[in-house]
């Protein structure tokens, strides 16, 4: 059941009706429980099994690791006069050695699961490469659904609960559902299980105010994805399959569409995700906050997937550059390799592994490797010129100039774009060919010979789409600016928000990609 | 306080308003985006509009036929009137499926019952479903019922689905694009395209040789195709309904003499008339240099007049049917219907005669 | 507290340490900054700040930072 | 919510899971969507761009190959340039199909027949007849040779009908038609999907 289907769309209504007309307010969380069961078990009955591995196995151990916290701390208050400093070493030491084993279970048993199902064929592609003879056979496995984004839930949750910054949730059915609460099943956000049981649980109460945001931000949602981004495909489709057709310039033409049709994809889906989530009371973190007005690279990646960024931040980097081997290692190198350099080695480790890890986690295959790595070579890179850029900016006042501000906005996203390249190929090879292209061989009148028309786009979807995303950049735009949220002035004016909401419906309704004709494409962040 | 609470119920009326206002809009905006939106059928490729135009028809139809072009090209209704006073309707339409031809009789009997079900078999060869547009063409103008569900659900191809043809907005609405004049003319209503069913040419195109057949593996007619042939019987038979089996007179797409045993087999063991006309065409006097317009696979009206004729007398020997010139309230809806007939004729005559080609009708009058 | 300030002035020399209460929030510390805090606290207060305790609440202001940091010491 | 009635709800959505997950195997290639294309980046095919550049209509079509005179001519494939290189020597016929939704065009040549279909204004292969015993398929097979023959050439997991043999390979079929134990005809034909 995809967002863009009708099914879905129906499925979505009669939830919001059933939950605030039949169930009372401290049982709406059990009907969002059998709705994102349900909502699992149509798109593959199979995945069920492993969404409810994945969740039994850290609630059950979050639990035991939580009751096992509890009698320690009992224990060492209630021995604290008995104890000298030496014993109560050795019992801590023993003790975080338990919560750790567990901890360690935990994870093994979820990332496991993850790794078997996304990674299994991946790896095995790899060593018959390296091995050659006879080739090990690929692995008959299924990718359940948004596997990425739960297990990077639960994982977070039994960290949290180890760590003992987060309460471990008593009842399995409670955590289940917030393991698989289906808005965001599909293409996140990565939720903490401290924020989101806030309002899971206990949502707020009907308000109409806060439907009605829910359902001009659904409408938005579908706006960006069907109207934008599900058009823009079919022209990145037909540039990118034969790429040795479409050299230069077009190179161009794939990082305008592909930055346009991504960020609208996958803002448009989390817009209806958080969009469904306010209309049923619940209170979803944001994920983007404006990234293509970053102005640089390091800004931008705390902009767009937001969630994604800030779980890799708090459980890989902090962790890994702040554990005493690091510690140690930061010291060593500090005075062997200088202040300078030595400060420097330990935090660019952890940012190394960072970007790996993201790059692996954004899909199983080289050119994924490779765009994270690009992305972290691009972060140093912009870190070591830091000084420089400051002096350059100090010598000619720049920062103060709008301009200028202007100008790094535009270098970013380019940038961005660039790298995004590595995506839309899904070549390491290809990709730096065609990018290499754009500066042998732009030649930007082919651009005008009338192969625009050819892509599988008509004038009038180049027409719709251009004036949709003006539609999207000026809503952007105000709120750079002037920090107003459109939707909320929109309110104060009620007429004029009825309005927007059914320009926004018959827009979708007329101008969406969808249907026949149309290849119902997925979010981009679905099999993750 | 009381200004306050003023406030307040004005500004919740007013919102009220506005939102009933906007659900009202919203439906009828896609209620007309859907009549816009939706193919009109109205020139060039007309036999979209040919289902739906059997429900403004309001004479009693004695002899119902149901196929494909080779019985709504091929018979012209009021030639049927005209010699024998039969009164008909022709529920024809492009590739018209055989079971979309049970469910059309399906639907015709919650109307009226005829007397007799002319069942053209040429479309028992398909046994699966084919073609959307065609699909669309059939289906798309029946009413709601569930026959027509059913027929939509024995007839989607792949990639097609119940609630497109449910809404059909949603199959159509990316003709935003493709609008022409006709779409904004025939909003709301439709013109009448063709005579109880019978669509009519004018034009001559003599009829060439055709290739020889494609030798098959196997010739069995596909049992899907004959379960609905056999409901067909069915329910004739249940209504007290004629059912007559025949083969158009047209030689193309080729009906293999395999074909045409098993349902001459069929038509001995249920004891239901099947008259395969190819071998009579000298007999009723078709002259295929002059009684086709594309070359033989369609008749034109000269040849759809003179196929009239002939199946019109047996019709009438064999049933006992009204004569309908008699009875004077249909007699005079029937000469309306003539009066279409003849102008319609003289207009592609006249601008035969002008351009020697039509313009207005057939592949010429097909809107980019 | 004023050894805390300086290691905090050498990352940010354009920013009142003593007042600010938003480091984290208004994004004036990132990742990296905090990773430097970190390794620095450990060279000259000898106290480990171990992952748990990088939370914006603790990094938000110096002040804040100073209590993480004596807590942990009297631990 | 009930306590009792919802572990019910719930055991038995896991049972039918697992139940389901004990039918049939599906193709679950690990596919990853990743860039909104719909181009669907298998990852356990390695490199898809090595495709087979002897014969260039062979990237249309995963079925049967029949050569006439030197031109390659597989089912599904764009006519134009197959008619083209077969030449001049051919009569040809057309007809519309009803309401104009496209075009049977058949090509006669001295020993095989070429039948092409219309789609979204494109013709394609629809079918090749072997007229003669001039021409023979590329398993060896012509009009004349015994049903031996064809099972040898064939194997024999054919579907036999009523006048002859089908064998299914890809997106075509070919029809070899049988009178008292030989060959009468052979015909390819596309499956259009």
């Amino acid at each position: 059941m995809l967002f863009t289907s009708l099914p879905f769309v129906l499925f979505v209504a009669i939830l919001v009706l059933t939950y605030y007309a039949f169930v009372p307010h401290n049982e709406r969380w059990g009907l969002l429980l059998i709705a994102s069961l349900g909502f699992y078990f149509f798109a593959d009955p199979r995945y069920l099994i492993f969404i409810f591995v994945t969740a039994l196995t850290a609630f059950i151990i979050a639990d035991i690791t939580e009751d096992y916290n509890a009698k320690r701390k009992a224990y060492l208050k209630a021995n604290k006069a008995d104890m000298d400093a030496d014993v109560k070493k050795k019992y801590k030491a023993t003790t975080t050695r338990v919560t750790r084993l567990l901890l360690a279970l935990s994870l093994i048993i979820n990332l496991g699961i993850l790794a078997y199902t996304k990674y299994i064929n991946f790896f095995i592609e790899n060593i018959n490469a390296v091995r050659g003879g006879e080739p090990l056979s690929f692995v008959n496995v299924i990718i359940p659904m948004g596997i990425s984004f739960y297990t990077f839930q639960t994982v977070s949750y039994s960290i949290d609960v180890a760590r003992g910054t987060c309460k471990a949730q008593k009842n399995f059915w409670k955590f289940l559902l917030f393991v698989s609460f289906f808005p965001q099943l599909v293409q996140g956000p990565i939720s903490r299980y401290e924020d989101l049981s806030k309002t899971l649980y206990d949502p707020k109460p009907f308000d109409f105010r806060n439907v009605s945001y829910g359902f001009i931000r659904i409408l938005f949602g579908y706006f960006k994805k069907l109207v934008i981004a599900d058009r823009l495909v079919i022209g990145l489709k037909t540039l990118t399959e034969s790429p040795d057709e479409y050299k230069g310039a077009f190179v161009f033409v794939v990082m305008m569409f592909y930055a346009a049709q991504l960020y609208c994809d996958f803002t448009g889906g989390i817009d209806i995700t958080i969009g469904i989530a306010q209309m049923l009371g619940i209170t979803v973190k944001e994920n983007f906050d404006l990234p293509y007005f970053s102005k640089n690279i390091k800004e931008y990646w705390n902009r767009w997937h937001i969630t994604m960024g800030t779980w890799f931040t708090d459980y890989i980097f902090f962790p890994l550059s702040v554990s005493s081997r690091m510690l140690k290692l930061s010291k060593w190198s500090r005075n062997h390799l200088g202040n300078a350099i030595g400060k420097r080695v330990t935090v660019y480790i952890s940012c190394f592994c960072v970007w790996l890890a993201t790059g692996i986690w954004h899909g199983a295959a080289w050119h994924f490797v490779v765009w994270g790595l690009m992305n972290f070579v691009v972060i140093m890179a912009s870190q070591e010129l830091e000084p420089l850029y400051e002096r350059f900016h100090g010598r000619f006042g720049l920062k103060t100039k709008g301009w200028y501000g202007a100008f790094e906005i535009l270098r970013t996203f380019l940038l961005m774009s660039s790298l995004k390249l590595f995506d839309c190929y899904r070549d390491v090879g290809v990709t730096f060919r065609m990018f290499g292209s754009m500066f042998t061989t732009f030649n930007a009148g082919k651009l005008f010979g009338g192969e625009l028309m050819n892509l599988g786009l008509s004038g009038g979807d180049y027409l719709v789409a251009g004036l949709a995303i003006v539609i999207v950049f000026l809503i952007s735009l105000v709120k750079f600016l002037k920090g107003t949220d459109v939707r909320e002035w929109l309110y104060d004016r009620y007429p004029l928000f009825v309005l927007s909401c059914v320009c926004l419906l018959l827009a979708v309704a007329v101008f969406g990609a969808y249907g026949a004709g149309f290849d119902a494409s997925q979010f981009i962040y679905n099999q993750f | 306080m009381e200004t306050g609470a003023k406030k307040f119920t004005y500004k919740t009326l007013v919102m009220a308003v506005s939102t009933v206002l906007g659900v009202a809009v919203t439906v009828l905006a896609l209620w007309f985006l859907q009549k816009l939106l939706v193919p009109k059928y109205q020139r060039g490729v007309v036999e979209g509009s040919m289902i739906e135009e059997y429900y403004d028809s309001n004479e009693p139809h004695e002899v119902l036929f149901l196929g494909d072009c080779e019985v709504y090209e091929n018979i012209s209704t009021v030639t049927l009137y005209e010699n024998y006073g039969i009164s008909s309707y022709i529920r024809g339409s492009a590739q018209q499926l055989t079971w979309q031809s049970y469910y059309l009789l399906e639907d015709t009997l919650r109307y009226e019952t005829p007397k007799v079900v002319v069942f053209n078999v040429l479309a028992l060869k398909y046994g699966e479903p084919q073609s959307e547009s065609y699909n669309r063409m059939t289906l798309d103008g029946m009413r709601w019922s569930s026959s027509k569900w059913n027929a939509i659900d024995a007839s989607m191809t792949d990639g097609e689905s119940m609630i497109d043809y449910v809404f059909p907005f949603l199959r159509y609405h990316s003709r935003w694009d493709e609008l022409t004049r006709t779409d904004f003319e025939h909003v709301l209503d439709k013109d009448r395209v063709t005579i109880n069913g019978y669509y009519m040419r004018a034009d001559v195109m003599p009829e060439a040789e055709f290739p020889s057949p494609m030798p098959l593996s196997d010739y069995t007619l596909p049992q899907s195709a004959m379960d609905y042939l056999m409901r067909m019987y069915e329910l004739c038979r249940e209504n007290d309904i004629e059912l007559v089996l025949i083969k158009a007179p047209t030689l193309y797409p080729y009906w293999y003499e395999q074909w045409d045993a098993q349902v001459r087999q069929f038509s001995y063991d249920y004891n239901v008339p099947y008259i395969n006309y190819i071998y009579l065409r000298d007999i009723m006097g078709l002259d295929m240099s002059t009684d086709t317009y594309d070359a033989g696979l369609h008749l034109n009206i000269y040849g759809a007049e003179k196929f009239a004729d002939y199946i019109g007398r047996y019709l009438t020997n064999s049933f006992e049917l009204t004569d309908y010139r008699q009875i004077p309230e249909v007699a005079q809806q029937w000469e309306d219907d003539i009066v279409f007939y003849d102008a319609l004729r003289d207009a592609q005559l006249a601008e035969l005669q002008q351009y020697g080609e039509l313009r207005s009708w057939g592949a010429n009058a097909i809107e980019s | 507290m004023d050894e805390l300030i300086e290691i905090l002035k050498d990352l940010h020399s354009d920013v009142d340490f003593n007042t600010c209460t938003t480091l984290i929030d208004d994004k004036i510390l990132d990742s990296f900054d905090i990773v430097s805090i970190v390794s620095e606290v450990d060279d000259r207060f000898d106290v480990t700040i171990p992952a748990k305790e990088l939370v914006p609440e603790n990094f938000n202001s110096a002040k804040a930072l100073w209590e993480l940091i004596t807590r942990l010491q009297e631990d | 919510m009930n306590k009792k009635l919802m572990s019910i709800v719930l055991a038995a959505c896991v049972a039918v899971s697992i139940a389901a997950c004990s039918g049939e195997e599906e193709d679950t290639s690990p596919v990853v969507l990743s860039g909104g294309q719909a181009a669907e980046a298998t990852v356990a095919e390695g490199d898809a761009d090595a495709a087979p550049s002897d014969a260039e209509n062979a990237a249309f079509s995963d079925g049967y190959v029949f050569t006439y005179n030197g031109t390659v001519i597989t089912m599904n494939a764009p006519a134009d340039d197959i008619i083209a290189a077969l030449g001049d020597g051919y009569s040809y016929f057309e007809a519309p199909s009803c309401a104009y939704e496209g075009m049977d065009k058949v090509y006669t040549y001295n020993s095989i027949v070429v039948r092409s279909y219309t789609r979204d204004g494109v013709d394609y292969i629809a079918a090749v007849e072997l007229k003669d015993d001039t021409v023979a398929t590329a398993e060896g097979i012509r009009i004349g040779s015994t049903e031996e023959d064809v099972l040898a050439a064939y194997g024999e997991d054919g579907e036999e009908g009523t006048s002859g043999i089908e064998y299914t390979k890809g997106d075509s079929f070919i029809s070899l038609i049988f009178e008292s134990g030989r060959v009468v005809a052979i015909t390819y034909t596309a499956i259009v999907g």
